[in-house]
C-alpha cells in the first residue's frame, strides 16, 4: 500500500520495490471440488441492469448469469456498487425511497421488476444474511421459526424445521440446550450462524449473503466459510465480500466490480484469480488500488 | 339539550357562590349517605347559573343569592324549565376594610354610593377630609353574581351605574386576600367569607339612617341589618323532580336548612316554619311532575 | 470536557492567564441551574409541611366539604385517575398510529413534512386554547355534555396526543434499520415488520413517552375550566358521561374558599397528593425506561 | 423447477392496505385538530366580530366585558400578557441560558446525569400548583420588602418563569452540544480559557438553537393560564411604561386568565362578552401559532448546521 | 545524537547541543536548503514521557529532542500514539478526563508538566492545527483575530497582524477582498490555510499540526506542504502525518513510532527513509505493515 504510494508520487526519488501480491495462496479449492457436482444451470439472470440512487449511476449496464446450487462471490472496491447489486436480486431496494432500477433481472426466467410480482412474495424465495448479524432480540427458536411465521409455514412441525435449519447452521450442538434463551446472548459468530439458520429455515431457492463475515473474528470467520461451501450443496449462494481470499477460498464464480458499478469480468474463481482478463481486474486483485 | 344532564343518579348544581357552602356542605352529607349519587357541584354566581346552565335545562337545582329575574324566567321558559324558588338561608352582604384602616368603622349608605357608582369618589379623602389621601382598591363580585345584583339594587340604585374599575370575582377568597393585603382596600361578599376571616379582614358596619348596625347572625335574623341582609335561595327545575335522586335531594336539603349546618357556614339557617312551608311546596310539585 | 478551571498556577515562565472571570463564570452558571432546582425545592417542603395534619386518611376517602376538618379529595382523586385511563386509551392508539405511519409509511414529502411542522406546533398551542376545542367541538357540536368524563378526555387527549406522537416517534427511530432489513429479508410484510420487529423493539421507549405524557395530563386545569367541568363533585363518576372533576381543578377551587384553613391546609395536602400522583405516574416511566436501557 | 409464482397474495395486500389508512388516518388527526381548532375559534370569532368592530377589539384601550359601560378593546389583554413574559423572560433566559452553559461546557457527566433530570421537573410540575406557590408563599414573602399587590404581576412572572426554565435549558443546551468539539479544540489551542470558550465560541455557534429555544419558552409563557389566573389578578389595563415597577407590583390581567374568568362561568352565555372569549382565544392562538412556526423553522435551521 | 538517544534509553539529560548535523545525501531537498539556516537547538525535549488514558498507556517512555525552527515529522500506525504525543506538547490532553501524564516535557528548558505552568499561558506559546480544518462561523477577520483577541494582544493594529497572518499563510491574495465574509464559505484547502493563519497570527513559538492535510485534496494538499516548509523559517513545526511521502517532502527530521506508543526511531528525515536502524522501522515505511 505504502509502496504503491511511494512509487507513484513524482517528487519522491525512492526506488520502486515489486509488489507483493495477496490474494492468490490458498486459491480456489472449492472452485476445483465443486467442478464436479454443480450444473452450470443459470437460475438468476440480469439484462441490461441499471440502478440509480436518484440522479446517481450505482450500477451500470449489467449483464451476468448466476448458477443455480454453486457460489458465486461479489467483489470490488468499496462504493463499486456490489451492495446494490446483491439488493436488487431480492428487491429489496425497493425500501430505498431514491432507488430505481431499469433492465431486467430474470429468476428461474421470470423478470422479478415484472408488475405482477409481489416483491414479498420474491424475498420468501431468496434468504438474506447481512453483514452485522441482526438477530431479532427473541429467543433462539423464536428467531429461526420468524420466516416459518410470517410465511405462513408455522402450521406443522415448527420445531423440526427449527433444528433442521440450526443444524445446517451448523449450530445446533451449541444452542440445543438453550433454544429459549434470548438470540442476543450469542457470540458475533454464533449471532451469524443464527441469522443463517434463520434465513434458510423457510426453505429459500437462493440465498444472499452481504459481507457476511467481515464485522467477525477468524476463527468465527472460517466456521462460517465451512459453513458457506456446505450451504451451495442446496442452495444458490451470492456472497459479497472485500476480502478477497475468502472469495478465492469459497467461490466457484466471481464477479468482479469496479467503480461506477460496471461489471468488468465475471468468470470461474480460479480463471479471475489467476489468470484474469482486464488488467484492472488484475490491478484490483493484486492490490494495485483499492 | 341536557340529554345527558338528566341521566340517572346525576345531579347538577350551578350557581351563587353566595349559596355554594350551603349547598355543599348539603350535599356533601347527603353523597355519605347516598353514595350512588353523583353530585356536581358549581360556582359560576347566580346569573351565570341560571343563564347558562339553569334556564338552558343543563342543571336541575341553581344556587341563587337574589330572586329570579323576569328575564330568567322568560328564557327558562323557552326551554321548558320550570323553575321552584325555595329559601334556604339569610344573608348578611358585608363590606369589609383592611384591619388597619382605623379610620373606617362605619359608613352610611349614601358614602357606600359614592365610593361604589360610576364616576364616583376616587380617594378616601374624597368621601371624609380626615381620611387619607389614598386611591381606593376596590375587590367585588363580579357582575353575573347574585351579590353584584343585590349590591347594585340596594346601595347604588336605579339612577347610578355600579362603577367597572374594580377587582370583579366570582371568587370571594381573591377579595379577602385583597383587602388583607393592601391598608386602602374594600370589598363586599356573603357574610361567611367575613365570619370565617374576623382577623384578617374588618367588617364595616353600615348605617341606614338608624345608627351603625354591625353585620352578623343575629343582626341579620332581627332585621336591624338593613339594607343590606338578604334571602338565599335554590331554585329547582320541576321537571328534574322526576329524578328520584333530585327530589330525595331536595327534600334532605331543606330539613338540613333548618339545622345548624347552616350557621356554620356563617350564614342564618330557616326556621322551621320556612322549612314546613318549603317542603309543603316541595312535595306539591313533586306530585305535579309524578302524575 | 474537563474542567480547565482549576486555580490559576503560580507564576512561571509562561506567565500566568487570569482565571478570575472563569471562575465567577462557574460559580454563576452553576448557581443559574441551581436556582430553579433550589426554589422549587424550598416550596416543596413548604408546601409538604403545610400539609402535615391534613392529608391523612380521612382527607383520601371523604367528599369535599366547606368544613376544613371535613373536606375530602376522593371524588377528585378518582375523577383524574378515571380521566386518565380515558386519555391513555385514546391517545396510545392514535398516537402510535400517527408515529407508525411518519416514521415507517410516509415518504420524505410535502405532505410529511407538513404534518410534521403541524404536529410540532400543536404541542406549542396553550392548553386553555385545547379548552375553547373541547368546548366547541365535544360540548358544543358533539353534545358530549358540559364537564363530563368523556369531554375532559377527548379534550386533554387532544392537547397531549402531539407529544405521544413526538415521542413514540423518536422510539420508533431509535429500532436498528438492520432489524427491519432482517425482517423484510425473510419475506416479511411491512405489517408483519412494524408488529413483530419494530413496535416490539420501540414499545418501552413509547410506553415511557405515553406515560410521561399523562402525568402532563394529570396536572392539566384550563381545558377542564373551559368545558365548564364542576367546581366540586361528591361522588365517583358512575359512567363516562358523568360530570366529573379532577385534582388540580379542586385545588384551584379551594385555593378560594374563605377559611385560612383551606389555604394553608386542605390545599397543601391536595397539592401533595397530586405531586405524589404524578411523581408515582413518571417514577414508571423511568423504572420502564431504566429496565429497557439494561437489556440493550 | 416449475416457473416460479411471485403472485401477490390479495388477503396480504388487502390487510396491508387496511392497516396503512389506519395509520395514516392517525397522523391526519394532528391536521384535522389545527382545522378544528381554527374552525371553533373562528366561527364564535366572526359571530363576536360581526357585533364589536375588528378595529376597536384590536386598538381598544378598554377591556369591560360585562360592566357598563362595556369595551372589547384587547390591548390591555395583551398588555398584561406582555408584562407575564417580559417579566418571566427576565428570569428564564439568562437563567436557563447559563444552565445550558454550565450543563454543557462545564458539569462532569456524573452531574448532568442529576441535574438535567430535576430540571425537567420543573416543567413537570402542574401550573395550578406553581400558581398556589405564587399566591401563598412566593407573594407573601416579597411582600415583606416590596409594596406589592395581593394579586401582582411578579411573583406570576417569577413562577412562569421558573416554569420555563427548563424549555431554554434543554433545547439551548442541544444546539451547544452540537457545536462540534474539533471548535472548542481550536479555541483552547490558541490559549482560551474555559470562559473564553463558552462565550466567544460555543455560544455564538449554538446561537441559531438558542434563539429557537426563546422564542419556544417565551410563546409557553404566553400561553400559560393557571399561574396567572390564580396569581396575577383580574385587572385588565393597560401597563404604564413611564412605571416600570408598577406594572409588576400591581394586579393584571393576561388573555389567558380573562378567557379562565369567563369561562369560570363569569359571563352569561351566548352574549358578546360570551363570544369574546372566542375571539380573545383567537388571538392568542394566532400569536403562540406564529412563534412556535417561527422556532421550529429557525431550529430545524440549526440543527442542519452542524450534521 | 538521534542514535545516541535510542540506544541509551535510560535518561542521561543530554543539555549540550553540540552533535553534528549528520550528512544529508540529497534526499529530501527541505533537509538541505535547511541546513544552512537552521541551529538545531533543541527547543522541546521529553523525558521519559508515559501518557495514560485510564489504565491504558498510550505513549511509554519517550524521549525526544525536538530542535528549534525546524520540521518534524512524526509518523506511524494508526492508534500508536501520535496525536497523544502532539496534544502534550501543549497540554491539550489536560481536555481529556481520564489522560494522565508521566515524566517530563521540558519547552525551552522548563518542564511544562510542572505545577507551576499555567496550560493556558502555555497554549498560547504554541500554534495548533488540526485534522479537519475548523474556521470558526465568523467572519475571516474574527476568525484569525480570534487568538490575539483571546491573548489579550487586539490593542493596535490588529488588522495588519491579520494581514500578516494571512500573507504568511499564503491566503491573503485568495481572500483580501472578502475578509468580512464567513470563514466557513471558503474551500476546504483555504478553510486550512486559514486556520493556520488563525495559528500563527499571535505568533507562538512552535505550531503543531495533527495531519492537517488528510482532509484535503492533492491540491490543497501541496499548497499546505510548501507553506510548512515555509513556516520553519520562524517556528518550529511539529507535523503528525500519516503520508510517508509528506513526511519525507517537508520535514528535516522523522520521529517513528509504532504500535504501543514506543518512539522507536528518530533521526534526520533522509535517514529513517534511506537506511533506518530498526528492522520493524523499515517493515513500516516499505509497507509491509501498518
Ligand atoms: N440508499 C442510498 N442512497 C443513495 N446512494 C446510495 C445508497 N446506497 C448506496 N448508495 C451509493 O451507491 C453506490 C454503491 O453503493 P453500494 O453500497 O452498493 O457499494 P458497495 O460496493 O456495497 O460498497 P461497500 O464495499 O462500501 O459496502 C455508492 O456510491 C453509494 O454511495
Ligand atoms: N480520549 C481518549 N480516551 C481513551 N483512549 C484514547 C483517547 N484518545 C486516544 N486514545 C487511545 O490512545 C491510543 C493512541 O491514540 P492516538 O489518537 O494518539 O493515535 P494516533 O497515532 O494519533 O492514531 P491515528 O493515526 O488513528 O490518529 C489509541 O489506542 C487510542 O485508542
Ligand atoms: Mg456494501
Ligand atoms: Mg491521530
Ligand atoms: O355568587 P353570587 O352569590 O354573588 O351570585
Amino acid at each position: 500500500m505504502t509502496n504503491e504510494q511511494m512509487t507513484s508520487s513524482e517528487t519522491e526519488p525512492t526506488d520502486d520495490q515489486t509488489a507483493p501480491t495477496p490474494g492468490t495462496d490458498g486459491l480456489a479449492d472449492r472452485a476445483d471440488a465443486g467442478a464436479e457436482t454443480t450444473t452450470d444451470r443459470t437460475l438468476l439472470e440480469t439484462r441490461d441492469l441499471n440502478v440509480y440512487y436518484g440522479d446517481d449511476r450505482a450500477l451500470t449496464d449489467v449483464d451476468i448469469e448466476i448458477p443455480e446450487k454453486q457460489v458465486t462471490a461479489v467483489i470490488g472496491p468499496s462504493g463499486c456498487g456490489k451492495s446494490t447489486f446483491l439488493r436488487c436480486i431480492n428487491r429489496m431496494n425497493d425500501l430505498v425511497d431514491a432507488a430505481h432500477v431499469e433492465g431486467e433481472l430474470l429468476f428461474d426466467g421470470k423478470n422479478v421488476y415484472d408488475d405482477d410480482v409481489d416483491p414479498v412474495a420474491l424475498r420468501r424465495k431468496i434468504g438474506m444474511v447481512f453483514q452485522s448479524p441482526n438477530p431479532f432480540p427473541k429467543s433462539i427458536r423464536d428467531n429461526v421459526a420468524y420466516g416459518l411465521k410470517v410465511q405462513g409455514k408455522d402450521d406443522d412441525n415448527v420445531d423440526e424445521k427449527v433444528h433442521r435449519a440450526l443444524e445446517r447452521a451448523a449450530l445446533l450442538e451449541e444452542v440445543e440446550d438453550q433454544l429459549d434463551s434470548s438470540g442476543l446472548d450469542l457470540s458475533g459468530g454464533q449471532q451469524q450462524r443464527l441469522c443463517i439458520a434463520r434465513a434458510i429455515a423457510p426453505d429459500p431457492d437462493v440465498i444472499l449473503m452481504d459481507e457476511p463475515a467481515s464485522a467477525l473474528d477468524p476463527v468465527a470467520t472460517s466456521k462460517i466459510e465451512d459453513l458457506i461451501e456446505d450451504l451451495a450443496e442446496e442452495y444458490t449462494v451470492v456472497i459479497v465480500t472485500h476480502n478477497m481470499q475468502q472469495a478465492a477460498r469459497i467461490s466457484d464464480k466471481t464477479a468482479v466490480f469496479l467503480t461506477g458499478g460496471e461489471l468488468v469480468e465475471f468468470d470461474d474463481t480460479n480463471k479471475i484469480f489467476e489468470n484474469p482478463e482486464h488488467d484492472r481486474v488484475e490491478d484490483y486483485i493484486t492490490g494495485k488500488f483499492g | 339539550t341536557g340529554i345527558f344532564a338528566s341521566e340517572g343518579n346525576q345531579i347538577n348544581i350551578a350557581g351563587s357562590s353566595t349559596v355554594f357552602p350551603v349547598t355543599e356542605a348539603i350535599a356533601s352529607a347527603f353523597s355519605e349517605e347516598n353514595p350512588t349519587v353523583n353530585i356536581a357541584l358549581s360556582k359560576t354566581g347566580t346569573g351565570g347559573g341560571f343563564g347558562n346552565f339553569f334556564c338552558a335545562g343543563r342543571t336541575d337545582i341553581n344556587n341563587a343569592s337574589r330572586a329570579i329575574a323576569d328575564a330568567e324566567i322568560e328564557q327558562c321558559g323557552n326551554s321548558d324549565v320550570t323553575p321552584l324558588e325555595l329559601t334556604v338561608a339569610t344573608d348578611a352582604l358585608t363590606v369589609v376594610v383592611n384591619p388597619n384602616a382605623d379610620w373606617v368603622d362605619c359608613l352610611t349608605v349614601e358614602q357606600l354610593r359614592e365610593i361604589w357608582r360610576a364616576d364616583g369618589a376616587q380617594r378616601w379623602s374624597d368621601i371624609d377630609d380626615e381620611w387619607p389621601d389614598e386611591e381606593f382598591e376596590l375587590y367585588g363580585a363580579a357582575t353575573t353574581s347574585g351579590t353584584f345584583d343585590y349590591f347594585n339594587e340596594a346601595i347604588i340604585g336605579e339612577e347610578e351605574n355600579h362603577r367597572s374599575d374594580y377587582h370583579a370575582t366570582e371568587r370571594d377568597r381573591t377579595i379577602v386576600q385583597g383587602v388583607q393585603g393592601s391598608e386602602f382596600a374594600m370589598g363586599y361578599f356573603g357574610f361567611s367569607y367575613y365570619s370565617e376571616n374576623p382577623d384578617s379582614i374588618k367588617a364595616v358596619a353600615i348605617d341606614d339612617g338608624d345608627g351603625c348596625v354591625e353585620p352578623s347572625i343575629e343582626t341579620a335574623m332581627s332585621g336591624e341589618y338593613t339594607p343590606l341582609s338578604r334571602p338565599l335561595f335554590i331554585y329547582v327545575a320541576k321537571e328534574s323532580l322526576t329524578k328520584p335522586s333530585v327530589r330525595n335531594f331536595v327534600r334532605f336539603y331543606m330539613n338540613r336548612a333548618a339545622t345548624d349546618l347552616v350557621s356554620e357556614v356563617g350564614y342564618v339557617p330557616t326556621t322551621e316554619d320556612q322549612r314546613d312551608e318549603n317542603l309543603k311546596q316541595l312535595e306539591t310539585a313533586i306530585e305535579e311532575v309524578t302524575e | 470536557m474537563a474542567a480547565d478551571t482549576h486555580e490559576a498556577p503560580a507564576d512561571s515562565e509562561f506567565g500566568r492567564v487570569s482565571r478570575t472571570k472563569d471562575v465567577a463564570f462557574r460559580l454563576l452558571a452553576l448557581a443559574a441551574t441551581l436556582i430553579g432546582i433550589v426554589s422549587l425545592a424550598a416550596l416543596l417542603l413548604n408546601v409538604t409541611l403545610d400539609a402535615v395534619g391534613w392529608l391523612d386518611w380521612q382527607f383520601l376517602t371523604s367528599p369535599p366539604h366547606p368544613n376544613p376538618y371535613e373536606a375530602g379529595f376522593l371524588p377528585a382523586l378518582i375523577g383524574s385517575v378515571a380521566i386518565m385511563l380515558l386519555i391513555a386509551l385514546i391517545t396510545f392508539p392514535l398516537g402510535v398510529g400517527a408515529a407508525i405511519y411518519l416514521e415507517e409509511y410516509a415518504d420524505d414529502g410535502y405532505l410529511t413534512r407538513f404534518i410534521q411542522l403541524n404536529i410540532a406546533n400543536l404541542a406549542g398551542v396553550p392548553s386553555v386554547v385545547y379548552g375553547l376545542l373541547g368546548l366547541g367541538l365535544f360540548v358544543g357540536l358533539f353534545r358530549i355534555g358540559y364537564g363530563s368524563v368523556l369531554a375532559a378526555a377527548f379534550t386533554v387527549a387532544l392537547l397531549i396526543l402531539p407529544i405521544v406522537i413526538i415521542s413514540a416517534q423518536e422510539a420508533i427511530r431509535a429500532v436498528p434499520d438492520s432489524q427491519r432489513q432482517a425482517a423484510y429479508g425473510m419475506g416479511a410484510t411491512k405489517w408483519q415488520t412494524i408488529r413483530d420487529v419494530v413496535l416490539p423493539r420501540a414499545m418501552p421507549g413509547i410506553m415511557t413517552g405515553t406515560i410521561l405524557a399523562l402525568g402532563r395530563a394529570i396536572g392539566e386545569t384550563a381545558p377542564l375550566i373551559m368545558i365548564a367541568a364542576p367546581t366540586t363533585v361528591f361522588g365517583a363518576p358512575t359512567s363516562i358521561f358523568s360530570k366529573v372533576s379532577a385534582m388540580p381543578l379542586q385545588i384551584y377551587n379551594w385555593a378560594s374558599y374563605p377559611q385560612t384553613e383551606f389555604q394553608y391546609g386542605v390545599v397543601a395536602a391536595g397539592v401533595v397528593t397530586l405531586l405524589v400522583v404524578l411523581l408515582t405516574i413518571n417514577s414508571i416511566a423511568i423504572i420502564i425506561r431504566n429496565r429497557y436501557q439494561q437489556r440493550t | 423447477m416449475s416457473a416460479p409464482d411471485f403472485s401477490h397474495d390479495t388477503s396480504r395486500t388487502a390487510r396491508g392496505t387496511v392497516f396503512r389508512y389506519f395509520f395514516m388516518l392517525c397522523a391526519l388527526l394532528s391536521i384535522l385538530t389545527t382545522v378544528a381548532i381554527i374552525l371553533t375559534l373562528l366561527v364564535d370569532a366572526v359571530d363576536f366580530f360581526a357585533q364589536v368592530s375588528f378595529v376597536e377589539f384590536l386598538t381598544g384601550t378598554r377591556w369591560s366585558p360585562t360592566n357598563d359601560p362595556v369595551a372589547f378593546g384587547v390591548l390591555p389583554l395583551i398588555s398584561g400578557t406582555l408584562v407575564i413574559t417580559i417579566g418571566s423572560a427576565m428570569v428564564a433566559l439568562p437563567i436557563g441560558l447559563l444552565t445550558a452553559i454550565y450543563l454543557s461546557e462545564y458539569a462532569s457527566e456524573r452531574r448532568r446525569a442529576y441535574l438535567k433530570p430535576a430540571l425537567e421537573v420543573l416543567a413537570g410540575v402542574p401550573t395550578v400548583v406553581y400558581g398556589y406557590f405564587a399566591l401563598v408563599y412566593v407573594t407573601p414573602a416579597l411582600d415583606t420588602f416590596l409594596p406589592l399587590s395581593t394579586f401582582n404581576a411578579l411573583s406570576a412572572s417569577i413562577m412562569v418563569g421558573i416554569m420555563i426554565i427548563p424549555m431554554v435549558s434543554s433545547i439551548s443546551e442541544d444546539a451547544m452540544s452540537a457545536v462540534p468539539d474539533s471548535l472548542r479544540q481550536a479555541s483552547y489551542g490558541l490559549g482560551a480559557t474555559k470562559f473564553t470558550v463558552s462565550t466567544s465560541v460555543v455560544v455564538p455557534a449554538a446561537l441559531s438553537g438558542i434563539f429557537s429555544s426563546f422564542i419556544l419558552a417565551l410563546s409557553r409563557a404566553i400561553g400559560e393560564t393557571m399561574i396567572v389566573a390564580i396569581a396575577a389578578g383580574q385587572t385588565p389595563r393597560m401597563a404604564d411604561l413611564t412605571d416600570p415597577a408598577g406594572m409588576f407590583l400591581n394586579s393584571i390581567q393576561p388573555m389567558t386568565s380573562a378567557m379562565v374568568q369567563i369561562g369560570t362561568g363569569d359571563i352569561v352565555g351566548q352574549g358578546e362578552a360570551y363570544k369574546s372569549l372566542f375571539a380573545v382565544g383567537l388571538t392568542l392562538f394566532v400569536i403562540t401559532f406564529v412563534m412556535n412556526l417561527v422556532s421550529e423553522l429557525v431550529a430545524s435551521r440549526y440543527r442542519e448546521v452542524y450534521r
